[in-house]
């Protein structure tokens, strides 16, 4: 018949109707129709969506305790690795250029990273040898203006451990197990003076 | 019945040039066709492109062999997960690194569901392009978000997924998403038949794509076009079969072949190699073997970029992308850096031969050919 | 009528005089008497019923159908209607990288659009180039030729960070007042023409004010191309 | 006849009866001339919300839900903000024609309402050529849009207005030929009379009933340019057909004029063949007792669903039996089913090419309307068994035959599919 | 299957007498010149049928003032492995003759390698700027091509 699979067709889309509604479902479970999805939307301000752990959005600094002890040393492998070059470190030193040392690591003056140009890539995590800087899942950044809310400088970025461990469990498990097994491995062999090795 | 109307000799009319694009509500992102009209009917067809050409090459050249893989994302920017393969291969073809096994089994698994993914959402922009208000477009966006639910779980982002590696996969997947995977795989035949139950036997379907841009099999294979365009017209060509690169050997899976190579056989080709990269998920996801998801060269160089320094010399690497033939050429010199980086993007050859399909067709059969030809304007531009 | 909404992100909010001040709306709400002053209710109108170009240049482009598709469905903000006329759309969604060869068509696209008009600029791409910005076929942000509403990071935005903006700007529109002039968007902007390595103008100065906020500008990182070895 | 039904009737006698004798006709026109100017826009309005909200559902989605409760109030925001929007007339334009063509495609929109007979003795203005009234009104929408479209000076608007015509035109034919075999069964040209003359039975009812309401719809639908026959403005090609460079209150006044004229072919439909404001024949306490059965023996059912199921119909049964639903409420109930069949098509289906819709309109539904017209005369001279056996058997060899001379041979062969290794 | 490369070379040297081909680290290298009768040659010896061109683009080295041109041969007909051909042009006057009548894909990718290299296919049905825009000067692929303007705030 020439308007069988139009009719078909129609069929499909008024089982979708229909599923969206309570009563239509039941309707359809009476007449063992297979109901799939009804309603897929997830209404946006009332409830949000839930990111898995590994959701990735923008970089931000990992401190211990308080926040000028921070675990990032400067030494801008990040900064070269950085596919698109979003990241600016200038290390912190003092009036003869010598490295300034904050619980025996150098630190970083000023460690901008320009948000209107990272791309999200999780690459600045892999490289960093010291997990000093790990992907946040806050995604509700947008703003009026480019200059003051787009270029996040350090106090912006910097998190505390606690944060991280609250929004990537299982990630932070391991990256706080490696970090156990490297102050154990510096601690044991060169008696107890807790030395890290200042970037190149 | 099918009146392939030339210039009608009768009425001295004047050809309207019309321009299709950049901004255009059909031509799947900034591609312009300057189309020279006599009544409805196409006399001439100049495609223009370059509004999205992002210098992919370039940057390529000047960033690490790891740095470009975040780019790779954004070349076929709904097949993230498949471009990041190609690139894989072919830097372990420059590298001579050797991917672990269950690297291997994860990056067929992402390869395929990649497929799904797109061959859905072609069919429907194809219905879009063909005036259905969303329904089938937005059918097609409901599956995919729950396969990119996966690929967030497993990757970190929905879209750039920036997944695969030299030597295997970033990170292992999480517990509990192979399960994830089954049961999509498991409820997606279903959703198959529904969506063919809405469009392949739609009489208006059916009436708007026979015979409308008919690709014969010499033009072709002599235009280089590859994918699911090239089987529609009956050329039995598909590289996972041809090359049989990473371990698509081990699975048994069939290649549908068209026979008019019309829009329809494009549409229904798509169809059925998703029904088929279904029997290949499957096979995967039973035969996926444990241990390390990346070998430990590929850690290494995925922990620092700079020093992995490939040999001197050239490689060629390709794969089987939802599109056709994705190819990466790389020349190394020695340095971190790819002395010379090309990627060989299916759509913008498949685009070789859009002019001889829509001669002699009316201003909607342009439309709906551009959409079974299937284009992302990120890949054909780079 | 509009319920307003509680948000979390801090927004700009330039309140303007309201010609009926609050405690005396209140007042009278409670008695059923629904007072409203002439502005509210325009933008009221124009918030509510926001109707975007279909528009979309690249990856960020999907995730604006996403977010109209059924997950995210833009249609309950009223925006579900994506007009393929410049003239009948309120907003452009620039979505996705502005190439040098692309700008002039937006720009144009933007001067066709009636008048109360407004631009989200989604995603890293169209605010600064994003991670392209170091080619030479890539333009370092839309906002050097039109004024730009609302920046939304990302790369691309998720469908909800999209919203997250939608709703900014119609924060923005509703704390505006009719009488004053919705910023400085009168007249036609100059459209940039093709030179020989470039767009002349490189940007359009009553729109952009370069402000460098680091101390030194970042030189730029790229690795000098390595002279080939023999 | 009972209160109800006649409610706004008396009213109306009512007002009118305080009035001065010779004011009354000029104020029974004043109101019935209010009435449609507050009803038309109302309409027009929370059709586009009908069509958000079904098309929204039928993609598993909410449509517009924030403005106002359960979005209600979204109509009323958008025709805000399209009132309050710049107008713009494109430099080349035809100053004169460009403003024009919108008043002139809303104008017989709104006409078309004063021949509606929206229940009983309910009908603005009772022309006894209430029919031939309809089919010239509607056809003035063709020179808007063609004016629209030429005045716009694009390239587009160009291309989706002689489309248009075209589609217009070749429609408007088997439109009349459908509606030529009710005047021949009912005798006469005004709607009421035809609401009338199918107190007993729908000419839905009737073979040739059935074929002319099918092929009344459809071309009705053509006419208004909507899915699957929306050519002129395609989005999808021609960027957005003839009112490409129309904005602000110009474009609201395109989209209300698509709107009311489809809500006119739903009405006329219901008034030519579904029997306008008469109920449907058969007694709804039957029908309530039916359900009652249904719903009690509905064992999957948990047992207070299926007690309180019962009762209702039973009450819904009760009620009807005592107080009838009033005609008019049956019209808009039937027009608004009918609105919804409109949006389903919409959410559905694809959109035919240009010449595939001249072909279905000359070569399909103009035969068949000529073999209806005969079928109706079969029908109407034998009596019962015998008169619609034979125009049913007509209507099914006449269709058989124009399908089969009609399919394309595209639709012939089922493709067969080569699985190589 | 296809044979190695030392075959293909000497093969060819038998069927088109006075080619000079020389072996490279994966595939030959031909004169400009003798171009086109080698590829139609692989094309329709039905021994090679290489009716297939997958990639073609251009590679500059600026040390070496040259210019080479890379052809990726594929068979869909016997579907056996790639033949890489190298074409080393002057790098200030590169001219090659275009394969676009032999093989219809080459089109684009030969337009495309014109626009970012600048190397000029002769017989080519219409060599015109692909990616960017007619009025556009310089060949920005090249390594010693200068990026315009740099600075993302400036």
């Amino acid at each position: 018949m020439i308007g069988a699979g139009v009719l078909r067709g129609m069929g499909v889309t008024f089982k979708t109707l229909l599923e969206t509604y309570p009563w239509g479902r039941a309707i359809l479970r009476t007449l063992q129709i297979p109901v799939t999805d009804g309603i897929f939307t997830i209404p946006y301000p009332e409830t949000k969506q839930q990111h898995p752990e590994r959701f990735r959005y923008f970089p931000f600094l990992v401190y211990d305790g308080t926040p000028d002890n921070l675990r990032c040393v400067a030494c801008k492998i990040c900064e070269q690795e950085c596919p698109p070059q979003s990241i600016h470190i200038v290390m912190e030193k003092d009036e003869q250029g010598r490295p300034v040392k904050a619980h025996g690591r150098t630190l970083p003056k000023q460690f901008d990273v320009d948000m209107s140009i990272c791309m999200s890539c999780r690459i600045c995590v892999d490289v960093c040898p010291f997990d000093a800087i790990e992907m946040d899942n806050e995604y509700e950044l947008s703003a009026s203006d480019r200059y003051e809310h787009m270029i996040f400088d350090k106090h912006k970025l910097l998190k505390s451990a606690e944060y991280f461990q609250k929004i990537k469990p299982t990630e932070a498990a391991t990256v706080d197990q490696r970090l156990a097994a490297k102050k154990a491995k510096t601690a044991s062999p060169t008696g107890d003076k807790p030395s890290q090795p200042s970037g190149p | 019945m099918e009146l392939k109307a030339g210039i009608s000799p009768t009425i001295e009319t004047q050809q309207l040039e019309v321009n299709l694009g950049p901004q255009h509500p059909s031509t799947h992102g900034v591609f312009r066709m300057i189309a020279t009209l006599d009544g409805e009917t196409i006399v001439k067809l100049k495609p223009v492109m370059g509004y999205l050409h992002r210098n992919h090459e370039q940057i390529g050249e000047r960033i690490t062999y790891i740095g470009s893989f975040p780019f790779t994302d954004r070349l076929d920017y709904f097949c993230a997960m498949s471009n990041n393969f190609g690139l894989a291969l072919a830097i372990e073809q420059l590298g001579g690194i050797q991917a672990s096994e269950r690297g291997e089994y994860l990056r067929v698994i992402m390869a395929e569901l990649t497929r799904l993914v797109n061959h859905t959402a072609v069919i429907g922009f194809l219905l879009n392009d063909m005036g259905a208000f969303g329904t089938p477009l937005l059918y097609a966006f409901r599956e995919r978000e729950k396969i990119l639910d996966l690929f967030e779980a497993a990757s970190g982002s929905r879209m750039m997924c920036n997944y695969v590696r030299p030597g295997g996969v970033r990170e292992d997947v999480p517990e509990g998403w192979l399960e994830r995977t089954r049961a999509i795989v498991n409820a997606f035949p279903r959703f198959l038949d529904e969506f063919e139950k809405l469009l392949t036997e739609n009489e208006i379907v059916q009436q708007r794509c026979k015979h409308v841009g008919v690709l014969s099999k010499e033009l072709a294979m002599n235009a280089s076009v590859t994918g699911p365009m090239l089987r529609a017209s009956g050329v039995n060509y598909d590289i996972r079969k041809v090359d049989g690169y990473s371990i698509y050997p081990r699975f048994t899976f069939r290649v549908p072949l068209g026979t008019v190579g019309d829009v329809y056989d494009r549409y229904y080709v798509r169809i059925l190699e998703m029904r088929e990269s279904l029997k290949i998920l499957e096979q995967a996801l039973k035969g996926i073997p444990g241990g390390p998801a990346i070998s430990p060269k590929g850690q290494a160089i995925g922990k620092a970029p700079r020093t992995f320094r490939p040999p001197k010399g050239a490689a060629y690497g390709r794969i089987e992308a939802p599109k056709g033939e994705l190819g990466f050429y790389l020349v190394s010199d020695g340095s971190p850096q790819p002395y010379r980086y090309h990627v060989r993007a299916p759509s913008f050859v498949n685009l070789t031969v859009l002019e001889d399909l829509c001669i002699g067709h009316k201003v909607a059969d342009v439309i709906i050919i551009l959409g079974s030809v299937d284009i992302v304007m990120g890949e054909v531009d780079r | 009528m509009a319920s307003h909404i509680q948000h979390q992100s801090p927004i700009i909010q330039h309140r303007f005089e309201m010609a009926v001040d609050q405690g005396l709306q209140s007042e009278l709400q409670k008695q059923g008497v629904f007072v409203t002053s002439w502005d509210q209710l325009l933008n009221w109108g124009r918030s509510n019923s926001i109707w975007p170009l279909q528009f979309g240049l690249a990856c960020c482009a999907i995730e604006m159908i996403a977010t109209a598709a059924s997950r995210y469905d833009i249609a309950r903000f009223g925006s579900e209607i994506f007009r393929a006329s410049p003239r009948q759309a309120d907003l452009i969604i620039v979505a996705g990288t502005v190439t040098k060869k692309m700008a002039p068509q937006v720009v144009r696209l933007y001067n066709q659009m009636a008048e109360p008009k407004y631009v989200i600029s989604m995603g890293a791409c169209a605010t600064s180039g994003g991670p392209f910005h170091t080619g030479y076929n890539v333009l370092k942000g839309i906002d050097r030729y039109i004024p730009v509403d609302v920046y939304i990071p990302g790369c691309p935005p998720t469908p909800q960070a999209l919203l997250e903006g939608l709703m900014r700007l119609q924060e923005r529109i509703k704390s505006r007042s009719m009488g004053q002039e919705v910023g400085p968007k009168q007249g036609e902007y100059p459209i940039p023409e093709f030179g020989a390595s470039g767009l002349a103008p490189r940007y359009n100065p009553d729109v952009f004010q370069p402000k460098k906020p680091w101390a030194d500008p970042p030189a730029s990182q790229l690795p000098k191309p390595i002279a080939p070895q023999p | 006849m009972n209160s109800l039904d006649q409610l706004f009737v008396n009213a109306n006698a009512f007002l009118l009866g305080l009035l001065p004798v010779w004011a009354r006709p000029w104020i029974s026109i004043l109101v019935r001339l209010s009435v449609i100017a507050v009803l038309a826009p109302a309409i027009m309005m929370y059709l586009t919300w009908i069509e958000r909200k079904i098309i929204a559902r039928m993609q598993n989605r909410f449509g517009p839900d924030r403005v106002g409760v359960y979005g209600l109030a979204q109509p009323l925001a958008d025709g805000l903000k399209m009132l309050i929007k710049e107008d713009i007339v494109p430099r080349g334009a035809d100053r004169l024609l460009h403003l024009a063509a919108p008043i002139l495609s809303v104008v017989p929109a709104i006409l078309l309402f004063a021949v509606l007979p929206f229940g009983r003795n309910m009908i603005p203005a009772d022309l006894n050529v209430g029919l031939l009234y309809f089919f010239a009104v509607s056809s003035v929408g063709s020179y808007a849009i063609f004016m629209g479209g030429w005045a716009s000076r694009s390239k587009f608007s160009i291309l989706g207005a002689m489309r248009s015509v075209a589609q217009i035109i070749s429609y408007e034919v088997p439109g009349v030929l459908s509606v030529v075999a009710v005047i021949m069964v009912t005798g006469t040209l005004s709607t009421a009379g035809i609401v009338e003359a199918q107190a007993e039975r729908w000419f839905l009812f009737t073979p040739w009933g059935f074929v002319g309401c099918l092929m009344f719809f459809l071309s009705g639908v053509a006419e208004v340019n909507r899915t699957p026959f929306d050519m002129p403005e395609a989005e999808s090609e021609l960027v957005a057909g003839f009112h490409t460079e129309y904005s602000g209150m110009k474009f609201a006044l395109w989209y209300m004029a698509e709107f009311l004229e489809s809500f006119a072919v739903c009405a006329f439909t219901v008034t030519f063949f579904l029997g306008g404001w008469h109920a449907p024949a058969v007694p709804f306490w039957t029908l309530a007792l039916l359900l009652a059965i249904i719903v009690g023996a509905g064992t999957r059912l948990a047992i207070p669903v299926r007690g309180a199921g019962v009762l209702a119909m039973l009450g819904a049964g009760a009620l009807w039996g005592a107080q009838p639903i009033p005609s008019w409420i049956w019209f808009f109930a039937k027009t608004y089913a009918l609105i919804f069949v409109l949006v389903w098509l919409r959410g559905t289906l694809p959109r035919l090419r240009i010449d595939q819709l001249m072909g279905l309109a000359w070569k399909f539904f103009l035969p068949l309307g000529l073999v209806n017209i005969l079928a109706a005369g079969l029908w109407t001279q034998f009596p019962f068994p015998l008169g619609t056996a034979a125009a049913a058997l007509l209507l099914i060899i006449a269709g058989w035959l124009l399908v089969r001379a009609n399919a394309p041979q595209s639709l012939q062969p089922q493709r067969v599919y080569v699985f190589a290794d | 299957m296809l044979p190695p490369p030392e075959e293909i070379k000497s093969a060819l040297e038998q069927l088109l007498p006075g080619v000079s081909l020389t072996l490279d680290a994966g595939g030959l290298i031909v004169v400009p010149n003798d171009l086109v009768a080698v590829c139609r040659c692989l094309k329709e010896n039905e021994r090679f049928s290489l009716d297939y061109l997958a990639n073609l683009t251009a590679v500059d080295y600026p040390a070496e003032q040259r210019m080479d041109v890379v052809y990726h041969l594929y068979s869909m007909a016997k579907k056996h492995g790639p033949v890489t051909l190298k074409v080393k042009l002057d790098r200030n006057q590169p001219v090659v003759a275009s394969v676009t009548p032999i093989w219809r894909g080459a089109e684009f990718q030969e337009r495309e390698a014109y626009d970012l290299f600048g190397v000029r296919f002769e017989g080519h049905p219409d060599l015109r700027r692909i990616l960017m825009w007619e009025g556009f000067e310089g060949h920005p692929m090249r390594k010693d091509y200068v990026v315009e303007d740099q600075d993302v705030l400036g």
